[in-house]
């Protein structure tokens, strides 16, 4: 692996690229929204003031340590989802610092922000969050099922461990993609993604009518300004690694951008017609069929 | 309800017959025979449908009316059972075992006109007010505005005009 | 192999008096206050709930929030006074208010309304329900988080309150029936615009059934939840669309037909599953049938006449000493006011009973127990509106 | 009651009437036998005085203005009538989202507290407790008449009369009840207010503060606050 300065900065510019993505996505989906409900939205850039708000106020208050540490967590889980992932295929700067295991590190990356959260939000002494985060560790240990069964079978198929390995073996034609050479798998972890994303209908975490807003409410200003950016990272890293791993990876950014739009507007689009379901009932939704289907998409490469 | 008015004095002491409507009326019975009556009219006349349970102050005769509202939901009729009980003793016998919801309103009852409810569930407990340290507010001789007017920050240059005297003074300032 | 036990209503244990017993210190509980700074209750109240994992054990409901003592400060008020006053009892839907309070005083005053007031009268509660419907319907989904109903319905809703606007001259609070009449005829082409409006609710009506009724995951959430068994209707108390979702017949307007109800032609919805479900699917025929009524208002009423029936000067107007009982059917249910007199000016004691009065304190905090902490929105689907508890 | 608390400013809160039996002083035997005095109600009030927080001088402060004036989050709770005005204006007709105005359920998260309506004794005390909790810079706006002089309920025994009496107010909305309309106009003067810099209420709340805590401390009697057991 290359560990040059040069690597570095290529690094860092992609972060900033997908961060301020991340963040027109996530205003962009905001304003599809609210044309579904007729309204014109909130302006395209309304993230971006938010930032700057969170970031300028005056009075912060902390619970201790842990919930200084509870953000910083969450951008680790973030960031390190990023600096392990291959954002564009066969360009030589923005492969971060993927290496042959990677798939198994993202795997654990994506739990990693959930953890730190939980620390950090059980500080802040609220019932609200605690509620929130006993929801969120046991809804989040089920979406990893169909994801990890996914994500085994495409180990089988491909043989290897690698993102960048994955992506190689799905160029060339679409019928390549493993959308079409592996539909099982593809299906399980679209039906996980759902619940990874946090849109209706599995957002009881952070429930606003019920336990406002679960595990960040006493987060504020620079606390909630770190979440916020770490929340913009996360979606287009998720969304890259599900395009990576099934939609046949980007060769640039603009496919990146296209395709990572699409994955993320996937579970915009259930999510708007969907109320929430409680925490059991997803539970036992996620270990039914995304599950079944993962452990067929197995059995059909064994 | 003239019929049943009748039956009922057959067998309970009423006075003060108030035939309002053809599906309302209202009687007056005294305090100790009030909750049997109000059993009685529950589990044989069909009376099983609580609607309210208020009190009125009348300070000049010193005593309070409780007017207990009971509806029967297959003939659509309303009975209005009126019982006066002592101001300065202000206490009647709690009627919680005859319908589920009637503790809720003992327990306004409690708070807001000071009658006493012995043995209703969480009577003693705030509903509606908290820290409330004068006199129940719903009786007569507390004055509200004048409560208002020590207690919160009147904005100067509010008048207060009694609006016949105000027209009066508008209309015809010869008079 | 898995055998879940689903029925949990032996738990908490309770005592000889009914209270559960909950050893707080205990660390298996933990309380949990739902408002009043909370966007999920209906309005500025507060459940105090005590949890254990995700299950409510206990529930107590807080009220007082709002309370003005309005039926104090009816006290010291002349009866047209109490009119402007009282209307503010309920803000979702003020038209009751002014209603009762005016055929409460015509009542003791033995005043005959006119018949083009009555039908004026009619139209205006049955726009206030509308209105209130529209918010109603879709905002049960919307507090299981589909929150797209409740702004198209909003929006239709928005449309009804320029039609009040235009009758009335307010935008919430209306002050249209006066004792002795209505303060004013329909305005030229009012009809038509109305008219207009409701075909927007009729195209509302069949998207919001495929969004909400037929969702899968609102019927798995809704369906089954808060049953409220058929004995606690007159046990309780409880009236109107929660009422009729147990099968029980409870509508004012069909069992003691006030103004020209009985000249309408309708049949509300019944149903027997009385749950959650039941008591939206409930209030989706209420809105169906509320445009089908003001559509045959319109239809029926006269076009002129006189709408206010001669009233004494109301500056000096005393009203003979009296007390009587006066109700209506609000959106929520039945709807009553209690009005003494004492022969003076002002009303000697008013009294204001509205549903949610037991909806709210002893029906939702026995429907709580055993319940999910995410299903705590079931007080939505007892439509309480807590300024009409504390008054 | 322990006489300690007379030196300190919130010593009248402590009324002996009101004080719920969980927050009385308590003594807990510590399990190497010594007595340890638990007094829950230091968990409940900050003993601190609130520092006041003074905005920077120059560009940099104008340009967070700016910020400030542009993402305004709304602190999700009705206190009176007027609340039921504010779902229509995060719904089609109005839209307050196009303004950067947003909802938010709590109020660690909120800048702008909608006061919308008359207070109730007990509601008042709520929303003391939740503008303290709002980080600063953080704004009041004053919705109805009933904030201003008490106007339909001047003469009733539970509500307030004057709202700048107990708590900052940095815009008045007229009315009753007024309109969606009304309360754009609203947020559209409080922008213009903070873009000015002339939106400093809350550090005037903490130069203040002895006068509005004896304001508050005149009507709300029982200060006891709900009892987590966490």
């Amino acid at each position: 692996m290359d560990y040059s300065l040069s690597r570095f900065l290529y690094t860092l510019l992609g972060l900033f690229i997908v961060m301020n993505w991340g963040m027109l996505m996530s205003s962009t989906m905001r304003r599809i929204i609210a044309r579904v409900s007729g309204r014109i939205g909130i302006p395209w850039y309304q993230p971006w003031i938010d930032l700057i708000k969170l970031y300028s106020l005056r009075s912060q208050i902390t619970h201790g340590t842990m919930f200084y540490l509870g953000p910083v967590f969450r951008l680790m889980g973030g960031v390190g989802l990023f600096l392990f992932m291959p954002m564009i295929y066969g360009s030589a700067y923005f492969m971060n610092y993927s290496f042959s295991g990677d798939l198994i590190l993202i795997l654990y990356f994506q739990f990693f922000g959930m953890l730190g959260m939980a620390l950090g939000a059980g500080e802040g002494g609220q019932p609200y969050s605690a509620i929130g985060i006993s929801r969120g560790l046991s809804q989040f240990t089920t979406i990893e099922v169909p994801m990890t069964l996914a994500v085994i079978s495409l180990a089988i198929q491909y043989d290897t461990l690698s993102i960048t390995e994955i992506v190689k073996a799905q160029q060339g034609s679409i019928a390549n993609w493993t959308l079409f050479t592996n539909p099982f798998a593809t299906i399980a972890a679209m039906l996980s993604l759902l619940g990874a994303f946090g849109h209706s209908p599995f957002n009881l975490v952070k429930a606003p009518n019920e336990i406002p807003i679960g595990p960040p409410t006493e987060y504020h200003g620079t606390f909630l300004g770190v979440l916020r950016t770490n929340g913009a990272i996360l979606h287009v890293t998720e969304a890259a690694l599900f395009m990576n791993l099934f939609f046949g990876g980007a060769t640039s950014w603009l496919e990146l951008i296209l395709k990572t739009f699409f994955i993320y507007f996937w579970s915009v689009f259930v999510g708007v017609v969907f109320p929430r379901f409680r925490i059991e009932q997803s539970v036992r939704w996620f270990l039914k069929w995304p599950t079944l289907i993962g452990i067929i998409s197995i059995l059909i490469w064994m | 309800m003239k019929q049943l008015v009748e039956i009922i004095q057959n067998h309970f002491p009423i006075n003060d017959i108030d035939l309002r409507k053809k599906s309302l009326a209202f009687i007056s019975i005294h305090q100790n025979q009030a909750i049997p009556l109000l059993e009685w009219l529950k589990t044989t006349h069909g009376y099983k449908a609580f609607v309210l349970l208020t009190a009125v102050d009348w300070i000049e005769e010193n005593r309070f009316q409780l007017t207990y509202l009971i509806s029967n939901p297959d003939n659509f009729t309303e009975l209005g059972v009126r019982v006066f009980i002592d101001r300065e003793k202000a206490e009647m016998v709690s009627a919680h075992h005859l319908w589920k919801s009637i503790w809720v309103y003992q327990r306004e009852l409690k708070e807001m006109f000071g009658i006493n409810f012995p043995n209703s569930p969480r009577v003693n407990e705030s509903f509606i007010l908290e820290g409330w340290d004068t006199i129940p507010p719903y009786r007569r001789d507390f004055d509200t505005k004048q409560y208002s007017e020590e207690t919160y920050f009147p904005r100067p240059g509010r008048s207060t005009n009694d609006p016949a005297k105000h027209m009066k003074s508008k209309l015809y300032p010869k008079d | 192999m898995f055998t879940i036990n689903n029925d949990r209503s032996k738990f908490p244990e309770l005592d000889d008096a009914g209270n559960a017993l909950i050893d707080l210190t205990s660390h298996k509980y933990l309380k949990l206050w739902q408002g009043p700074q909370h966007p999920g209750v209906t309005g500025n109240m507060s459940l105090e709930l005590t949890v254990t994992g995700d299950e409510i054990v206990e529930s107590r409901t807080h009220v007082g929030y709002l309370h003005r003592g309005f039926e104090k400060l009816m006290e010291r008020r002349t009866f047209i006074q109490c009119f402007p006053t009282c209307i503010r009892l309920c803000v979702a839907e003020p038209d009751p208010n002014e209603y009762l309070l005016s055929s409460c005083v015509e009542e003791l005053a033995g005043i005959e309304v006119p018949e083009t007031a009555q039908w004026l009268r009619m139209l205006a509660l049955e726009m206030a329900r509308l209105q209130v419907l529209l918010r109603q319907v879709p905002g049960q989904a919307g507090t299981f988080a589909l929150g797209l109903g409740y702004q198209w319905g909003n929006y239709i809703r928005d449309l009804i309150l320029d039609r009040f606007e235009e009758l009335t001259g307010g935008r919430v609070y209306h002050m249209y029936i006066l004792p002795g009449g209505v303060r004013g005829l329909l305005p030229n082409g009012f009809k038509n615009r109305l008219e207009e409006n409701l075909k927007l609710v009729d195209e509302f009506l069949p998207n919001v059934w495929d969004l909400i009724y037929t969702n899968s995951v609102f019927k798995k959430r809704a369906k089954g939840l808060a049953v409220i068994p058929k004995e606690w209707i007159d046990e309780y108390g409880i009236y109107g669309p929660a009422a009729r979702a147990a099968g029980i017949m409870r509508d004012v307007r069909k069992t003691h037909p006030y103004l020209f109800y009985s000249e309408i032609d309708f049949e509300p919805f019944t149903t027997d599953e009385s749950d959650v479900f039941a008591r939206s699917l409930v209030r989706w025929h209420d809105l169906k049938m509320t445009v089908d009524i003001i559509r045959q208002i319109l239809a029926k009423m006269p076009e002129k006449g006189d709408i206010k029936a001669p009233t004494p000067n109301v500056m000096h107007w005393k009203i003979p000493k009296g007390e009587t009982y006066v109700k209506c059917e609000s959106s929520r249910g039945e709807y009553g006011m209690y009005l003494v007199t004492d022969g003076s000016d002002k009303p000697r004691r008013v009294n204001l009973k509205g549903p949610s009065y037991t909806h709210a304190t002893s029906v939702l905090e026995k429907l709580l127990v055993n319940a999910n902490v995410a299903d705590a929105a079931i007080m939505v689907s007892l439509a309480t509106c807590p300024p009409e508890i504390e008054r | 009651m322990k006489k300690d608390f007379d030196k300190d400013a919130l010593s009248d809160m402590y009324k002996d009437k009101f004080l719920a039996p969980e927050n009385e002083i308590r003594f807990v035997n510590a399990p190497d036998g010594s007595i340890i005095e638990v007094n829950p109600l230091d968990d409940y009030f900050c003993q601190e005085r609130p520092k006041e927080l003074k905005p920077r001088k120059g560009v940099v402060e104008k340009f967070l203005n700016w910020a400030r004036a542009e993402s305004l989050w709304v602190l999700g709770f009705g206190t009176g009538c007027g609340s039921i005005e504010i779902p229509p204006l995060s719904t089609p007709r109005f839209d307050m989202y196009r303004f950067g105005v947003q909802m938010r359920a709590t109020p660690r998260q909120s800048n702008v507290f909608i006061i919308s309506g008359y207070l109730s004794v007990k509601t008042l005390k709520r929303a003391i407790r939740s503008y303290e909790q709002m980080p600063s810079p953080k704004y009041i706006i004053a919705l109805g008449s009933c904030t201003i002089n008490g106007g339909m309920y001047w003469d009733s025994y539970n509500t307030i009369n004057r709202l700048d009496h107990y708590l900052p107010v940095d815009v008045y909305i007229a009315g009753c009840m007024p309109r969606p309309e009304a309360l754009l106009a609203g947020f559209g003067k409080l922008k213009e207010l903070i873009k000015e810099g002339k939106a400093e209420k809350a550090n005037e709340y903490i130069q203040n503060l002895d006068w509005y805590k004896a304001n508050q401390k005149k009507i709300i009697k029982d200060w006891n606050m709900p009892d987590y057991n966490w």
